[in-house]
């Protein structure tokens, strides 16, 4: 019954063990969870594309990080394959100007460059008001739907307060203008990718 | 595998450090928390009330965990009972201690006592006893402005709207004494409970000459050494032309009361008194076994 | 401009009803009720008993330490009993209780109304007879005149200021007394700047008393070193530190007396008691109340017998007013509200003030809506409301730090106060609590 | 000598002819030509909006003392009819009734009573329950009727920004200061009689100012507080716009548009939630200038000087601690 | 300039009480006293920087190394609970006097979970370790200036008759949503 | 009997939320809808119980010094496998839980401490303190996030019964603190 | 006097040697009835302050006051904590800016966390002279 005396030899040998049994415990437990854990995130990565890229969760993804094309970041390009057929292309773009910081976008553009659909995937903005810019939350978005920026004025993926010609969230401009700052990040990128690989460019649509 | 491996040599190895570490952690804090202090904490009623003299119930708790003995201990909130089980956690005995409640001692009505003044300040007996002897001509009864009311953390005293005096609730005062430290007047005092809750007491402490007091005061004590007379255990003492009931030689034979002649002496909880059985003191006596 | 001191300060109704009303006597009162406690320290020790035959400035108290004051019969008559009398604190205190017979006057006094002009008299002397007689500060502190004519060793004493402001509203006492009795307290004046060997004296005087200050001026002319200053109407102007800082722009330190910026005040009054006692040898036994009130029919400024009870001084003002609420014992600003119409007149009733029902009552109270206007007009420069919200929870040991016992109690405070909270009330607790402490930490 | 029964009291027994409910109605009396100039631009509606700010803030304040604190009920002080006017001043004129009724509940509920009532609270109770709607319901909050005189029909006016959003997004999309204010449908005298978007009590800043030199008078406050925070705004917008008066706007133009004139006068000025020495109160307003500046021009919102005063409010109580009256005698220690 | 930024954004934006919900207890207990305050807020500054430092290198030095990212819950709050506690005993050990100086000053509240926040967060960032310890350096002076306006309004409130039911925590709190609500209007400003 | 004391007085007598005013942080930071709530209070009481049992069990083989850093090593062990375990089969509470799940350790050495060291308990009733502290602490974050969540998006449980915006406030920081400070005010009425 | 203000604890004697006396402090703030202290404030509920020369005679088991100076609190912060936190990351700023790793840079600026220390150790008679407790009855 009588309590193990706290001489040093004792504290260190008691520490060591209750220390290695938890790390085999948990090292036991983590290569138990590891692959429920990739396969949730990937499942995740999957959903979001799939939102913008229908058909992505049956098909594999080629990941592949590329630099903006304004220089702002990296972006990172999913690309949808069914086999060698490229299905389209997920982009995850940013804006910096949104109400509260950055907003993060996935566009799924088609081989031609047209939109899929676009969705948001984080954002700081007023909940209720920004985040009406999520799939989930509205169909604001669905006004991008197969927008093909490249046939568009340069001016044209802006909001109508700005001479463009989407419509913004009531009472959240700034969303909307950062959401169309967003995807044209993307597709510029987009674009300069097709070039550097030298595929045929498309008209206009460069900054 | 690797992971494995990994996770357990480099936990190990940080297991063993802080071993280091905490090894001179030790040395520092000799005094590890005694864990009886929770155990004694949760015996106390949690008030926080400082009645034990102790700051707040925790401080009560350690003292007594530090203390060899809980002589002197008392927590006078829980009562004995809370201090039973201090005692049982402890393994010691506690002192039991005769409990106590507070009584008023004054019975100064509105109509026994006419108002002579306005007052017109703050509700705070504090205030008003700095700036005068009240706004009775009674310059020793209760201002009826509630500080002990204020004080007393278990809500065990309350204004009686028509008498405007405190009253207190007989269940609820625990005798922690906030409400006697708070009277200016010093009306308040902490009395043995009685055997089932009976208590004799002089409720008034008008030290005016007898004639004063009366002018003021209708049920003012006017020192006329009656019930002294009257009382076989020389429980009752005068002094200043007021009479004062010693509680522990009291044996609340109720004889006084029937003798003041403005009845300033208080019985409480005793059954009504029959007519005849006033006349003979023995049978007043058996009431009470 | 006129001279006044920066800080603080409020300009209540001046209401002087009885400016100008010549000092009247009254006859006797058939009883008097005489106090031993009449000034600040401790009380005085009766030295007659019940059945004792006193003549009319007969000792019937003595001074029991340094801090005290002798007492002295104010009528003839006999000792009736020594009792405890309701007096203006409110509680019973210890009276001598004197059945008015004749009005016999010890054969000492000088009676004569011959204004004799003699300082020369050695300090001691004069402080011996100041002491002797009983003479304490009329101007609302009671506190002994002897201790204060004592400039402790190592101080000096450069200018003895005459308080004649007379800045409580109401009170005339010693606006018609300077009218009446000018070259008395100019005398007083030079006895007490002997006594404590002051370069200079200044009397101040308030401009609301353009009368006063130009007989004051012209009597000064008679003596030297006498100089008359109007000052600008703002109470508590007559507050001892503000008046120093009016007059000098010299600035008492917390918690110091006037001596340590080399000053010395006196009320005019006291001048004058001091006139009497060292001149005529004639103790403070009598003053001048003002008696006063807007309801009051004949207001007017009565020498009084300490004693006597104030009901009968209000008669001689034309009656107790049907509607009275209220009688405050000195001015509305720091007297003291009374509780019956039976107490004596002490050596600190300056007036008597009446108020009728609809105005004795306070204004109504709401929570203090933090507006700083008592921080403002408060003279010395404390928060009134920070004071009081701590004294309410108990906080007394922190009141230290704020500075509450710096508070003269002026009520400045309380009088801008929108909320009408009840400031003085918790800070003079807060005070009396605070001092207890200290007095406890240092025993 | 049959006497009535004396009162009793403590000194002094004189006291001034100022009391809160004096205080309070004469701030309502202020309101008043600011109120008139918002009925003219903004119809009936200025009056709906008041009537049910000031009617909910009376009704909570009474509730809420009759039946969750069980005291004595003061809605006669006038404060509730103070906070209901300064909330309904601080909203556009178009919003819904609930809405209003919530934004008093939490002034009074929320930053009010949970304090005590009058004089406790911590925080500017109109001003809390404002950000709180303006958090809570940014569409309806930020969504101003455009002004049009006399406009009694309670049609449902088109909305419009208000100049200061106008400024910002201009600047923010490249626009110089000159440019948009030549666009700007309102000229500087416009702001200055009221003819503007905005919250139906701050547009016009010439009824505030007449409002608050009343206020002057009556000593109902004292010029420290206004003037510190003007002062500010003028100086540190003035420096910025002398550095690049293309990307920043000139300080009259901040110290016409917004919140700036109604908050500096009305709201920075309630005695509750301000400090007590002047020196204090100049420290409040320095602190307020420069925190609504900094997120006018800095920050998301178009607006910065409700937040200004609140975080400033917060700070009250360590002025106070800083900004001592001078104690008598002091100087002379030692 | 990305300093700043990171500091004003933890001081003010995202206010770790006020905006990120760490370290409320302490700020809810121990923040009667402004001096108090004061010196709490300078004892955590050392402490949060020095925990995040320490944490960083652990983070990048061996749990990565060894991929063990997983374990960082355990390593950090072994690491953090020695490392506070070594502070003190370093202190005792080195200068009695000055220790227990510091004893009567502050009640020394180890704000176990806002170190182990931030030390979270600036992994979460991935920021570099001077970036680190700037975050760390802007929390600590949040959470100063959270606690010492907090000390400030509470010493005041102290003094105020609060109904009964508001007394204490619950008036606290509200003043906190207010802050909250205040410090709101500081959105975007980086 | 005693145990069920034990049980239930973690729910009003001695909530740790409402009345101890222990573990604030996760209490408001995670409340912005009942299920969160919920959530967060599972885990806490998933590792509560298992630590104290584990304590309880070793608690003899440990030297009195060592005993804290033990202590903290068990429970971090645990709220590393419900770390592990709620990120791969629940990522989508345990990405909105976020921060608060790893600060989970601080609240249970917090709540559990005194309890699992008390000498006298036996493993069982270790156990059942464990349980009725967790789901006391449980019950408080679901009630806390179901008033956020019924006034800041109009919903419960994610069923929404209003289809427009709530009162954002609620969903915010300073909603959080609103709510909490009128339950506790409550909360202590009721005990009374 | 205002400035200088005063820090007040209660505490018992408990020992008493030739020239000092030692005091256990009882109450400490808000911790004292807190279930956590004994993990977060580390016990401070038992804090042992040593009052070498004190003025006065003292008992075993008596009630005092400590008193300190506030202004000493302060500078005791300023040597606990501030100035190590200036040591620390001046020292990685500099070992930063001097181009070496992030790593180095911080074990490095850890370790001069030690000379600091040292300075302190080797300074603590004075440190001891200028701390100075005083003692009141209660
Ligand atoms: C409380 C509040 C929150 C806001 N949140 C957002 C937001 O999340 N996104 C946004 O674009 N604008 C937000 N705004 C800004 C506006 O509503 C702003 O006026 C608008 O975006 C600019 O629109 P306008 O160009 O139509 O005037 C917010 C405004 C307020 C007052
Ligand atoms: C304890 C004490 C000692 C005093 N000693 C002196 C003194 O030595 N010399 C003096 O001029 N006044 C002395 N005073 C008197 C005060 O300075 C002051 O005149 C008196 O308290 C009344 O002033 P007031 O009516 O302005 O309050 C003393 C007062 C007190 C309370
Ligand atoms: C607020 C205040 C107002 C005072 N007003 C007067 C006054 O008007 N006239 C006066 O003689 N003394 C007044 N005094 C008393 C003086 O401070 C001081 O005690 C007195 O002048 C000293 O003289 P004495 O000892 O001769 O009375 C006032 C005191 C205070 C605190
Ligand atoms: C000059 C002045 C300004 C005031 N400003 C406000 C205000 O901005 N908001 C408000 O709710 N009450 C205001 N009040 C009213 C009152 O002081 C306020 O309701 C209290 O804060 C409530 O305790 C003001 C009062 C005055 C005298
Ligand atoms: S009535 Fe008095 S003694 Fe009884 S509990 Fe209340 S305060 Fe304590
Ligand atoms: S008993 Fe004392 S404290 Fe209570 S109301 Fe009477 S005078 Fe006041
Ligand atoms: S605090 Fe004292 S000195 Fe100041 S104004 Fe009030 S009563 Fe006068
Ligand atoms: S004058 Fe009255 S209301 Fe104004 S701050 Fe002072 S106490 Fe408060
Ligand atoms: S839970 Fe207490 S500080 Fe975070």
């Amino acid at each position: 019954m009588a309590k193990k005396e706290s001489t040093f030899l004792n504290m260190t040998l008691t520490l060591f063990v209750i220390t290695a049994i938890a790390a085999a415990g948990l090292a036991s437990v983590y290569n138990v969870t590891k692959d429920p854990i990739q396969k949730a995130k990937d499942e995740k990565l999957k959903t979001a594309i799939n939102v913008v890229v229908p058909g992505a969760d049956k098909a594999q993804i080629e990941e592949k990080e590329i630099p903006a094309a304004d220089g702002s970041g990296n972006l990172v390009f999913y690309y949808v394959k069914n086999g060698d057929d490229l299905i389209g292309t997920a982009v995850k773009t940013f804006s910096n100007n949104g109400f509260g910081g950055v907003i993060t976008v996935m566009v799924g553009f088609d081989k031609e460059g047209k939109i899929i659909d676009s969705n948001v995937l984080e954002h700081k903005e007023t909940p209720g008001l920004g985040d009406k810019s999520g799939k989930s939350v509205s169909s604001w978005n669905e006004q991008f739907k197969g927008m093909d920026i490249s046939s568009m004025k340069n001016s044209e993926l802006k909001v109508k307060k700005d001479g463009g010609q989407v419509d913004a969230i009531t009472a959240a401009t700034i969303t909307s203008r950062a959401y169309c700052d967003a995807i044209q990040r993307a597709f510029n990128t987009y674009i300069k990718t097709l070039t550097e690989n030298n595929v045929e460019p498309k008209e206009g649509g460069n900054e | 595998m690797e992971i494995i491996l990994n996770t357990l040599i480099s936990l190990s190895l940080l297991g063993v450090v802080l071993a280091v570490i905490l090894y001179f952690v030790a040395q520092k804090f000799k005094v590890v928390e005694d864990p009886r202090i929770d155990e004694v904490e949760a015996c106390l009623p949690g008030a926080n009330c400082g009645g034990c003299g102790y700051p707040g119930c925790r401080g009560f708790a350690e003292a007594c965990v530090k203390a060899e003995t809980l002589d002197g201990m008392f927590c006078p909130a829980g009562g004995n009972e809370a201090m039973k089980n201090v005692a049982n956690a402890l393994g010691q005995t506690a002192t039991e201690k005769e409990p106590q409640i507070a009584v008023i001692r004054c019975n100064g009505t509105p109509e026994k006592r006419k108002k002579t003044t306005k007052y017109d300040g703050p509700v705070s007996c504090a205030v008003s006893s700095a700036l005068y002897g009240g706004d009775t001509d009674c310059q020793y009864g209760c201002l009826g402005l509630g500080d002990c009311v204020a004080a007393c953390t278990f809500d065990a005293i309350h204004m009686d709207e028509e008498s405007g005096l405190p009253i207190v609730d007989e269940d609820k005062c625990t005798a922690c004494g906030a409400c006697v430290k708070a009277c200016p007047k010093s009306i308040i005092e902490l009395r043995n409970k009685g055997k089932k809750s009976r208590r004799i007491y002089v409720s008034c402490i008008n030290k005016d000459k007898g004639a004063d007091a009366k002018r003021a005061c209708d049920a003012a004590c006017i020192g006329c050494g009656k019930c002294a007379k009257v009382c076989a255990y020389d429980a009752i003492t005068i002094e200043n032309f007021l009479a004062y009931i010693d509680f522990e030689k009291c044996k609340l034979c109720r004889k006084c009361v029937a003798e003041c002649p403005t009845g300033a002496i208080l019985e409480l909880n005793f059954p009504p008194r029959k007519e005849a059985v006033v006349e003979k003191a023995s049978e007043t006596t058996e009431i009470e076994k | 401009m006129l001279k006044t001191f920066p800080k603080g300060g409020v300009h209540p109704g001046e209401n002087k009803f009885s400016a100008g009303k010549p000092i009247e006597t009254i006859e006797l009162p058939k009883q008097v009720y005489i106090p031993v406690a009449q000034h600040l320290g401790a009380p005085a020790e009766p030295v007659v008993a019940k059945g004792d035959v006193v003549k009319t400035g007969q000792l019937i108290a003595k001074s029991t330490g340094f801090v005290s004051a002798n007492i002295h019969s104010s009528v003839s008559g006999k000792v009736l009993k020594i009792d405890k009398i309701l007096d203006t604190s409110g509680y019973k205190q210890t009276c001598i209780v004197i059945d008015v017979e004749g009005d016999e006057w010890l054969e000492t006094i000088d009676r004569s109304a011959e204004i004799i002009n003699n300082t020369d008299i050695s300090a001691e002397e004069i402080r011996a007879k100041v002491a002797g007689n009983g003479i304490v500060g009329l101007g609302g502190a009671t506190f002994p005149t002897h201790v204060k004519l004592s400039v402790p060793a190592g101080k000096t004493c450069k200018y003895l200021i005459i308080n004649a402001v007379e800045c409580e509203p109401y009170l005339t006492a010693d606006h018609q007394l300077m009218m009446e009795k000018g070259e008395e307290i100019l005398i007083g004046c030079k006895l007490i700047q002997k006594a404590v060997g002051a370069e200079k004296v200044i009397v101040g005087i308030e401009n609301n008393k353009p009368d006063a200050i130009k007989h004051m001026t012209e009597l000064s002319k008679k003596f030297e070193h006498i100089e008359v200053n109007a000052l600008k109407v703002k109470y508590p102007q007559g507050g001892e530190k503000q008046l120093i800082k009016s007059i000098t722009n010299r600035e008492v330190p917390s918690g110091a007396l006037p001596i340590e910026v080399g000053c010395v005040v006196q009320n005019v009054g006291t001048a004058f008691a001091v006139y009497e006692a060292v001149i005529k040898n004639k103790p403070l036994f009598e003053r001048v109340v003002t008696v006063t009130g807007k309801s009051v029919k004949k207001p007017s400024n009565i020498l009084s017998r300490i004693g006597t009870p104030i009901n009968m001084l209000i008669e001689a003002a034309g009656g107790m007013p049907e509607d009275t609420g209220k009688i405050v014992s000195g001015g509305p600003m720091m007297g003291k509200a009374v509780s019956s119409d039976k107490i004596p007149v002490t050596k600190g009733t300056s007036g008597v003030l009446i108020f009728p029902e609809q105005i004795a009552e306070r204004a109504e109270t709401y929570n203090c809506i933090r507006c700083g206007r008592c921080v403002g007009v408060c003279p010395m420069g404390l928060e009134p409301y920070l004071i009081k919200n701590m004294a309410a929870v108990k906080m007394y040991e922190e009141l230290q730090a704020e500075r509450a016992l710096d508070c003269m109690e002026c009520g400045s405070c309380v009088y801008v106060c929108p909320a009408g909270v009840p400031l003085l009330d918790y800070i003079r607790l807060g005070k009396a609590n605070l001092n207890k402490i200290l007095r406890a930490k240092k025993s | 000598m049959a006497i009535n029964r004396l009162t009793v009291s403590m000194s002094p027994h004189d006291h001034g002819k100022d009391s809160v409910k004096k205080i309070m109605f004469g701030v309502v009396l202020a309101m008043i030509p600011a109120l008139l100039v918002s009925v003219y631009y903004f119809g009936l509606d200025a009056i709906r909006v008041n009537l049910i700010a000031i009617a909910s803030c009376i009704f909570f304040e009474w509730l809420i003392q009759k039946f969750l604190l069980k005291g004595k009920t003061t809605i006669v002080d006038g404060s509730a009819i103070v906070t209901g006017m300064l909330l309904a001043f601080n909203v556009p004129s178009n919003l819904p009734w609930w809405i209003i009724v919530i934004g008093s509940l939490v002034a009074i509920g929320i930053a009010k009573m949970t304090f005590g009532g009058l004089g406790n609270n911590p925080f500017n109770p109109a001003l809390v329950g404002r950000v709180f709607l303006l958090i809570s319901f940014p569409v309806q909050m930020t969504s101003w009727p455009k002004v049009s005189v006399l406009n009694f029909a309670m049609t449902d006016a088109t909305t419009g920004a208000t100049p200061l959003a106008i400024v910002k997004e201009g600047l923010k999309n490249g626009e110089t200061f000159s440019s948009i204010m030549n666009n700007m449908p309102h000229s500087y005298t416009d702001m200055f009689i009221g003819q503007m978007g905005g919250s139906l009590g701050e547009i016009s800043a010439a009824a505030l100012i007449l409002g608050g030199l009343f206020m002057l008078f009556r000593k109902i406050i004292s010029w420290h507080i206004p003037v510190s925070i003007i002062g500010t705004v003028a100086i540190f917008t003035g420096i910025l716009y002398g550095i690049d008066p293309d990307k920043f706007a000139n300080p009259l133009f901040h110290i016409l548009t917004g919140g700036m004139l109604l908050g500096a006068i009305f709201m920075a000025t309630d005695m509750v939630t301000s400090p007590m020495t002047h020196k204090g109160m100049l420290v409040f307003g320095v602190g307020i200038g420069v925190i609504t500046v900094l997120i006018r021009v800095w920050g998301a919102y178009p607006e910065g000087m409700s937040f200004a005063i609140l975080i400033m409010n917060a700070f009250v109580p360590l002025i106070n601690k800083g900004f001592k009256p001078e104690r008598f005698g002091e100087k002379i220690k030692k | 300039m990305d300093y700043l930024i990171i500091i004003i954004a933890a001081i003010f934006v995202n206010n770790i009480v006020l905006a990120q919900f760490l370290g409320i207890c302490p700020f809810l207990g121990v923040s009667g006293k402004v001096k108090t305050a004061v010196g709490m807020g300078g004892a955590v500054l050392f402490v949060m920087t020095l925990a995040t430092v320490v944490t960083w290198l652990i983070m990048n030095y061996i749990l990565v190394k060894f991929n063990i990212v997983f374990m960082q819950t355990i390593a950090y709050i072994l690491v953090i609970a020695a490392l506070v506690q070594m502070v003190e005993i370093i202190l005792k050990k080195i200068s009695p006097s000055l220790y227990q100086a510091l004893g009567v000053f502050l009640p020394l509240i180890t704000t176990n979970c806002a170190i182990l926040g931030v030390a979270i967060i600036v992994i979460q960032k991935d920021y570099d370790l001077m970036h680190s310890v700037v975050f760390a350096i802007g929390t600590a002076l949040g959470f100063m200036l959270a606690l010492v306006i907090f000390a400030g309004i509470r010493e005041h409130l102290e003094k105020l008759p609060l109904p009964k039911g508001m007394k204490g925590v619950p008036s606290a709190l509200v003043v906190a949503g207010i802050l909250a609500l205040a410090f709101m209007g500081f959105a975007g400003l980086v | 009997m005693n145990n069920f004391k034990n049980f239930t007085k973690g729910f009003l007598k001695e909530n740790p939320v409402f009345i101890l005013l222990l573990g604030l942080c996760p209490t408001l930071g995670v409340t912005t809808s009942a299920i969160n709530g919920l959530g967060m209070g599972l885990a806490t009481t998933f590792v509560l119980v298992g630590s104290n049992v584990v304590i309880s069990l070793i608690k003899k083989l440990i030297p009195d010094k060592v005993r804290i850093p033990s202590f903290i090593v068990i429970i971090a062990s645990f709220v590393t496998i419900i770390d592990l375990v709620m990120a791969a089969y629940v990522p989508a509470l345990y990405e909105s839980l976020g921060l608060f799940i790893p600060l989970i350790v601080v609240n249970c050495i917090v709540l559990g401490r005194a309890e699992a060291f008390a000498s006298k308990n036996t493993v069982f009733s270790s156990m059942i303190d464990g349980l009725g502290m967790g789901l006391g602490f449980a019950f408080a974050l679901t009630i806390l996030g179901s008033v956020r969540e019924i006034l800041g998006s109009y919903s419960i449980f994610g069923f929404k019964f209003i289809q427009t915006d709530g009162i954002l406030v609620f969903v915010l920081a300073p909603g959080a603190f609103f709510g909490l400070a009128y339950l506790i005010a409550i909360m202590k009425k009721i005990n009374k | 006097m205002g400035k200088n203000s005063l820090i007040e604890h209660k505490g018992i004697v408990t020992e008493i040697s030739d020239n000092s006396v030692f005091v256990e402090l009882t109450v400490m703030s808000a911790c004292s009835s807190c279930h956590a202290k004994s993990i977060c404030g580390l016990d401070s509920t038992h804090k042992t302050v040593e009052i070498t020369n004190p003025n006065g005679v003292w008992q075993i088991g008596e009630d005092v006051n400590v008193i300190m100076r506030e202004s000493l609190g302060t500078r005791a912060l300023m040597l606990g904590y501030i100035l190590p936190f200036f040591v620390l990351i001046i020292s990685l700023i500099v070992f930063i800016l001097l181009g070496l790793s992030e790593g180095l840079s911080g074990i490095l600026s850890l370790g001069m966390l030690f000379p600091y220390y040292l300075a302190l150790y080797f300074g603590k008679n004075k440190i001891k002279r200028d701390f100075k407790f005083n003692l009141e009855k209660i």
